[in-house]
């Protein structure tokens, strides 16, 4: 091993992040932005460990757009143990932090191009750090298309910002449910892979990216398959996998040849569409 | 960079001055069958004989369970404070066969992929390893030679081979020569020749063989993916995980955090881990990557002859010890299982 | 406010209890943190609620599992401490044994007649199936082993008192067993429990030279058939394997065959 | 109410015969009516359902009849077991089996006197209370137990259900290396001892008396712990090991879940006062002066003394096993077979633990599976003659004593013959009904 390798001794020390604003976004969901001691000088698509002190730690996106302060934003869904300890948090509390990890997209390989956005679930949260950028430079992009799907409306993120950014010429969004309880409801109802077949995409210039729960992939890519023929290397998913380190060691993250935490989770589909394990 | 040629006893008594000043780790019998790298005592003797390959192999030594990743301490400002464990003390890795060798390697090389791991690398730095010649298999479970590890000898600093005029002691690197000042051996000119010559009464084949060349079983193995011989196996498996934690080239680990009774200083640390053990691919939601016995198997197996080999480039991340299959109490045995695979998919010669 | 712990006892060695006792180094630490309100079912028990009930013991009687519900009713948490409480332990070997014949065996031909006919006068003698605490009320965690590991407990407690759900990893003893670099038993031609049986007790029979009966019952998903077969293959007779199973397991659904 | 004394006085889940007792006293017009003693322990037929055991695994299993005694229940199973497969055991599992034997006297002794007595003596509810106001005693007597416990461990493997020894011998032997970290800590703690000794000198014990017979074993050549045959106060003789159900006369009452006994007299009293009373000269003279110190002189009737005998014991065991493990450093360890075959065969053995003598018999088969078993346990010995002391005493001190005074030194009385750990622990619930 060769002694003059670049070693960083603080790989696994996590820097501190300090709470200070959490929004509840549904039921289970809470948006958090912290204060860190340095600027992350992330890329889209990337995540970060979170540590709660004496508690465990945990992968998760982060949701803002790339900055030159020290701000990182964050959405927590609450599936167990620390996710809890982080639902009981308050703004001053602080947190450890370690990161960016994660290769992340190249926001330059979207430019000039179509764009369709495939968000399910909590998908949205890790796909908002390359929206945000792509919305605020929109003119550098052909026709954006969004498309979110959540269970019912009470689980729907960011709404407000969507309805934002539909105010863009090029921007399309078109918000799915499961099903409505609620007579509000303004979207519309069904899977997120209905509209796929009725979208008119270029084949030749559409970048398509998504992200959801792990059975969304596979449906969404055989709708693409059988209206678009959109090539494997302009498809985009972003997956999840149990990750402990974040940093290519702990060897929970692997999907076949690959290391969800290294070369992913933002997967260019060409590179995994031959990996059994990959939209399993 | 010198060879030498000592007696036994000769070999011996320089070990025992090199443990004064550091651990230093031989292979000792341990129950009735089995052997473990464990620190010379000042009274131990040393077995230069044909020893099993450990229950454990050396390699655990340079990531050891239960490693401390940080610990952390609330300040009087609240805030949570990490500080890094402390520094490992130097070490020696004395009688490490080639498979065992290969291991450490490959780990150096997974260790040091950026970003390096930074215990693991203060760990290997401080590590002086004493290789230890085969010129017959262990026993009937290894196969060394068929992946490719039986001549390693990359990442020893000292390489012993046992000729019948005695010992040979041929040193690799500036830290080999370092420690052999300390030994009185008398230098050897021809040490790679007669090493050579030895090497050559090797049986063949040495110990078991693969059914196919090591480089075509990567596509081999993706051929055979939906395999039932991964199944078949997998019936009488206990997802134990002994397989994993006695393999040279596993490293996967969990971390988990444990805090004082008072909650304000706590402790962050990384056990081994197996992808053998059904939780280890399970995330929210719950989903189970893995939940088959069988695919953990075909994870376990595919991991060592083509996902790591393929990623790494280093040749085949089994290094043929045969550890899995001596420990596995269901008498699973890799190798068989590969040949077993070939045979299916056809690959066999 | 500090959380009110009890510990209440049925039918068990108290070991246990013990082996909390024997957290020496931190036991002022543990009481420090919790109001210790029942350390056996001392002060009047138709008072307090408790925030963490521990359970020792298995349930045998009509009365424990009246007195059982009552403990239910007014705790938070209930945890069941041990062996005897998690799986019946080895006392639920005597389900698989007639009664008469136990009272038989331990009282005499006459007192056993004595308790079989008149319920009434002895009262305190009857004896039911031998069940372990879930399966008479809802168990929040479990502390599993024969005794009970001091840091398993202590574990689980730092975790109440925080608000983290503990963890007990679902590993074979195995896995501690060759973190302590044991010669496997199977290699000496015996049999042992350790691939099939809940790990967290560090492999402690093994490491002192023993084997494991698997006192901290079965994993979710031990595989007994292959077990069960591995031993048949060593040539180990069927009542030596039905009473290894009866060891500590007599009580887990997957252990015996068909029972009852 | 209490000045025509007429109550009933019950304190409730007490004991531990394996497990739950209660106190019942009626008074009325300060005659007392009844004194009894109720043992409510659930049954867990021990004897029964190790029928079809190997002798290995009776000896595992017979260890969870009682946490506390874990050790002499196993020592006493190996011993009735090796009796029936015609076993010697070598001389240095004996020695091993001797200090296995007193680190759980020292375990066991060292619970119950610094910190299930002691409180009664301070006045403190518990040792909770007692924590705070004297943390430095407190912590002084967990480091005695620590050690106590370590002790055990580094013999058996574990502090509870230990598992390093067996039949004939040892599975894995001690680390000698550890050995001898007990021997330092050991010879470390002897001021440490001699603290608490000279604080339970400062305590004051209830006077009462009652002679009654005392059982325990007696050896020629050493203050019977390990080895010895019975020995009962009221003869001069000793009765073989063999011959146990003679000593013990076992026989049920319906209060009681328990089994009770008698032998020469109404009922008899085993445990530490018992063995110091038949065995005083064989103590070790550090033991002895101790003795002398604390003011327990053999024979002596006040049942409140056996917390005495047991300082005493605990002085011994300390002595003792510092010059056992001294011979043990001395000529080390070595390997011995552990093995045996199983052939037909019964046998009896007994031992001595810290509540008093125990007796194990089983019956094996050709095979080597268990056919019957019997196991006397100590506090069932004792509660015979607890509910004795109880009728005696209590007529005698309801003119002179309120109705809380009398619960307490009811509870006391009991706790003197440590009967279990739980029950002490926590004050008892004593309720008038
Ligand atoms: C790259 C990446 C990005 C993520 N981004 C987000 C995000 O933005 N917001 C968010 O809420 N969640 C995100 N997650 C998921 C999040 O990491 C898990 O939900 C979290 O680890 C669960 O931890 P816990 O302690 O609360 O649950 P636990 O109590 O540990 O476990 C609850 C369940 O979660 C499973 N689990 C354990 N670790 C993981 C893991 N790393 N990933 C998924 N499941 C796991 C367990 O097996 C169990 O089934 C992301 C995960 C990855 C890998
Ligand atoms: S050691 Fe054997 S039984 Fe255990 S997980 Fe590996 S293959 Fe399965
Ligand atoms: S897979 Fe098995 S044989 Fe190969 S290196 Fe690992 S333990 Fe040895
Ligand atoms: S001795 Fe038992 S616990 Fe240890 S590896 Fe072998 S089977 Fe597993």
């Amino acid at each position: 091993m060769s002694k003059d390798a670049f070693v960083d001794a603080g790989l696994y020390l996590p820097q501190t992040g300090r709470i200070v604003a959490i929004e509840q976004c549904t039921v289970n969901e809470k948006f958090f932005r912290l204060e860190l001691t340095r600027p992350l000088q992330h890329r889209p698509g990337q995540f970060v460990m979170v540590t709660v002190p004496g508690m465990g730690e945990c992968a998760i996106s982060i949701t803002c757009g790339p900055r030159e302060d020290n701000i990182l934003e964050m959405v927590i869904r609450r599936v167990g143990n620390i996710t809890a300890v982080l639902h009981g948090l308050e703004v001053g509390d602080t947190l450890g932090i370690r990161g960016p990890y994660g290769a992340g997209f190249d926001l330059e390989e979207f430019y000039q191009r179509d764009v369709l956005i495939v968000a399910g679930g909590l998908g949205l949260v890790p796909l908002r750090s390359l929206l945000l950028p792509m919305i605020a430079a929109h003119q550098r992009f052909g026709a954006i298309t969004i498309i979110t799907g959540a269970r019912s409306p009470a689980e729907t993120l960011f709404r407000h910002e969507l309805a934002d950014w539909r105010e863009k010429e090029n921007v399309r969004i078109i918000e799915l449910v499961d099903s409505t309880d609620h007579y509000q409801w303004d979207g519309e109802v069904g899977m997120v892979t209905a509209p796929i077949g009725s979208l008119v995409l270029d084949k030749n210039r559409t970048m398509v990216v998504l992200c959801g729960p792990p059975v969304m992939y596979k449906f969404v890519l055989l709708e693409l398959e059988a209206h678009h023929q959109i090539p494997a290397t302009q498809i985009f998913v972003d997956l999840e996998r149990r990750m402990r380190c974040g940093v290519g060691k702990c060897g929970h993250c692997q999907i076949n040849q690959a290391y969800c935490c290294q070369d992913g989770p933002v997967f260019r589909y060409s590179d995994i569409q031959n990996y059994p394990e990959g939209l399993a | 960079m010198g060879s030498y040629l000592a007696t036994e006893e000769q070999v011996s008594t320089w070990l025992h001055l090199l443990a004064k000043e550091r651990d230093l780790f031989w292979p000792r019998s341990v129950g009735q069958f089995n052997y473990s790298f464990l620190p010379l005592g000042e009274r131990d003797e040393i077995c230069f004989d044909r020893y099993l390959p450990t229950i454990v192999p050396p390699g655990r030594r340079l990531l050891p369970d239960d490693e401390t990743l940080f610990t952390s301490q609330q300040g009087d400002d609240r805030l949570s404070h990490y500080l890094p464990p402390q520094p490992s003390a130097p070490m020696v890795l004395a009688g490490v066969r080639p498979c065992d060798l290969k291991g450490i390697t490959q780990l150096d090389t997974v260790m040091a992929a950026a970003p390096a791991d930074p215990y693991y690398h203060q760990r290997r730095v401080n590590t002086v390893i004493i290789a230890m010649n085969c010129l017959a298999p262990c026993d009937s479970r290894c196969f060394c030679s068929a992946v490719g590890a039986l001549g390693a000898q990359d990442g020893a600093d000292v390489f012993l081979t046992l000729l019948a005029e005695g010992v040979l002691v041929e040193s690799l690197s500036a830290r080999g020569d370092e420690i052999l000042v300390k030994a009185s051996f008398s230098l050897c000119e021809d040490g790679k020749e007669r090493r050579l010559v030895a090497e050559g009464t090797r049986p063949l084949p040495f110990g078991r063989e693969l059914a196919v060349v090591p480089e075509a079983l990567p596509e081999m193995l993706r051929k055979g993916y939906e395999s039932p011989v991964y199944h078949r196996y997998g019936e009488r498996c206990y997802s134990c995980g002994t397989c994993n934690l006695v393999c040279p080239t596993c490293y996967c680990f969990e971390v988990r955090d444990e805090m004082s009774l008072d909650g304000f200083s706590g402790r962050r640390s990384r056990t081994w881990d197996s992808c053998m053990i059904p939780a280890f691919a399970e995330v929210a939601g719950p989903h189970n990557f893995r939940a088959e016995v069988g695919e953990r198997q075909r994870h376990r197996l595919k991991r060592k002859f083509e996902y790591l080999p393929e990623r790494f480039g280093l040749g085949s991340f089994c290094v043929g010890c045969g550890r899995c299959g001596r420990q596995c109490t269901a008498n699973i045995d890799i190798l068989n299982m590969v040949n077993d695979i070939a045979v299916e998919v056809g690959g066999g010669s | 406010m500090k959380p009110k712990v009890a510990f209440f006892d049925f039918a068990s060695c108290e070991g246990c209890q013990l082996a909390l006792l024997n957290c020496e180094d931190d036991l002022l630490a543990i009481l420090a943190q919790v109001e210790l309100v029942e350390f056996r079912e001392a002060i009047s028990e138709q008072a307090g609620r408790y925030d963490i009930a521990f359970i020792e013991g298995s349930i045998h009687r009509e009365q424990d599992i009246e007195r059982l519900y009552d403990i239910r009713s007014r705790s938070k948490v209930l945890v069941a401490l041990g062996a005897c409480a998690c799986n019946g332990n080895v006392q639920a070997r005597s389900n698989f044994v007639a009664p008469a014949e136990n009272y038989k065996a331990v009282y005499g031909e006459e007192d056993r007649n004595r308790v079989q006919v008149d319920g009434e006068y002895w009262p305190l003698w009857t004896h039911t199936r031998v069940r372990a605490v879930h399966e008479v009320v809802k168990v929040d965690y479990q502390l599993r082993g024969c005794p009970m590991q001091p840091t398993e407990f202590l574990h689980l407690l730092k975790s109440l008192l925080t608000g983290r759900e503990p963890s007990f990893p679902a590993n074979a003893v195995c896995v501690e067993c060759k973190k302590n670099e044991n010669e496997c038993v199977y290699d000496r031609g015996l049999a042992c429990f350790g691939p099939i049986a809940f790990g967290g007790c560090d492999a402690i029979c093994i490491n002192s030279g023993h084997l494991c009966d698997g006192c901290r019952g079965l994993l979710p998903y031990a595989n007994v058939k292959a077990h069960r077969q591995l031993l048949k293959e060593m040539g180990i007779d069927i009542t030596s394997v039905q009473n290894r199973y009866r060891l500590h397991l007599s009580n887990e659904p997957d252990a015996g065959e068909v029972r009852r | 109410m209490s000045d025509s004394k007429s109550y009933k006085i019950r304190l409730e889940h007490i004991t531990r015969v394996e497990g739950h007792g209660s106190i019942r006293i009626d008074t009325h017009q300060g005659k007392v009516e009844e004194v009894r003693l109720e043992i409510v322990e659930a049954n867990r037929f021990f004897e029964n359902f190790v029928k079809g055991m190997q002798p290995h695994e009776v000896v595992q299993t017979i260890s969870r009849i009682c946490g506390i005694c874990c050790v002499g229940h196993q020592l006493a199973g190996l011993k009735a077991v090796e009796a029936a497969m015609g076993i010697t055991v070598s001389d240095q599992t004996m020695r091993l089996r001797k200090m296995l034997n007193e680190s759980q006297f020292l375990q066991s002794h060292s619970l119950h006197l610094y910190f299930l007595t002691l409180p009664d003596f301070f006045g403190a509810a518990s040792i909770l209370p007692l924590a705070q106001r004297e943390p430095e005693l407190v912590k002084r007597a967990l480091a005695l137990k620590k050690l106590a416990n370590d002790y055990t461990a580094v013999l058996g493997g574990r502090a509870l259900h230990p598992v390093a020894n067996t039949v004939n011998g040892w599975r894995k032997l001690p680390d000698l290396g550890k050995v001898e970290e007990i021997y330092t800590r050991l010879l470390q703690s002897v001021p440490e001892m001699e603290a608490m000794l000279e604080l339970i000198k400062t305590l004051k014990v209830p006077e009462y008396e009652r002679e009654t017979e005392y059982v325990s074993l007696k050896h020629p050549d050493e203050y019977a712990l390990y080895d010895g045959e019975v020995c009962g106060s009221d003869i001069d003789t000793t009765v073989p090991v063999g011959d146990y159900r003679q000593v013990s006369n076992e026989f049920t009452v319906a209060h009681s879940t328990s089994k009770w006994s008698r032998w020469h007299r109404d009922s008899y009293m085993v445990g530490a006062l018992a063995r110091v009373n038949n065995n005083f000269q064989q103590l070790h003279p550090k033991a002895q002066e101790a003795a002398a110190e604390l003011g327990l002189k053999s024979p002596c009737f006040n049942p409140y003394h056996n917390n005495t005998a047991q300082m005493v014991e605990i002085v011994h065991c300390t002595h003792n096993s510092l010059a056992m493990l001294a011979d043990l450093l001395n000529d080390g360890l070595v390997e011995e077979e552990a093995t045996y075959q199983p052939v037909a065969g019964r046998g009896c053995g007994a031992i001595e633990v810290p509540r008093g003598i125990l007796f194990h018999e089983y019956g094996f088969d050709a095979n080597g599976r268990c056919l019957d078993a019997n196991a006397i346990i100590p506090t069932s010995q004792n509660i015979n003659n607890i509910e004795q002391d109880m009728k005696a005493f209590v007529p005698l001190m309801l003119p002179v004593m309120s109705q809380d005074e009398l619960a307490l030194k009811m509870e006391m009385l009991l706790r003197a013959y440590d009967p279990c750990i739980s029950c002490s622990v926590h004050m008892l619930d004593v309720k008038f009904v």
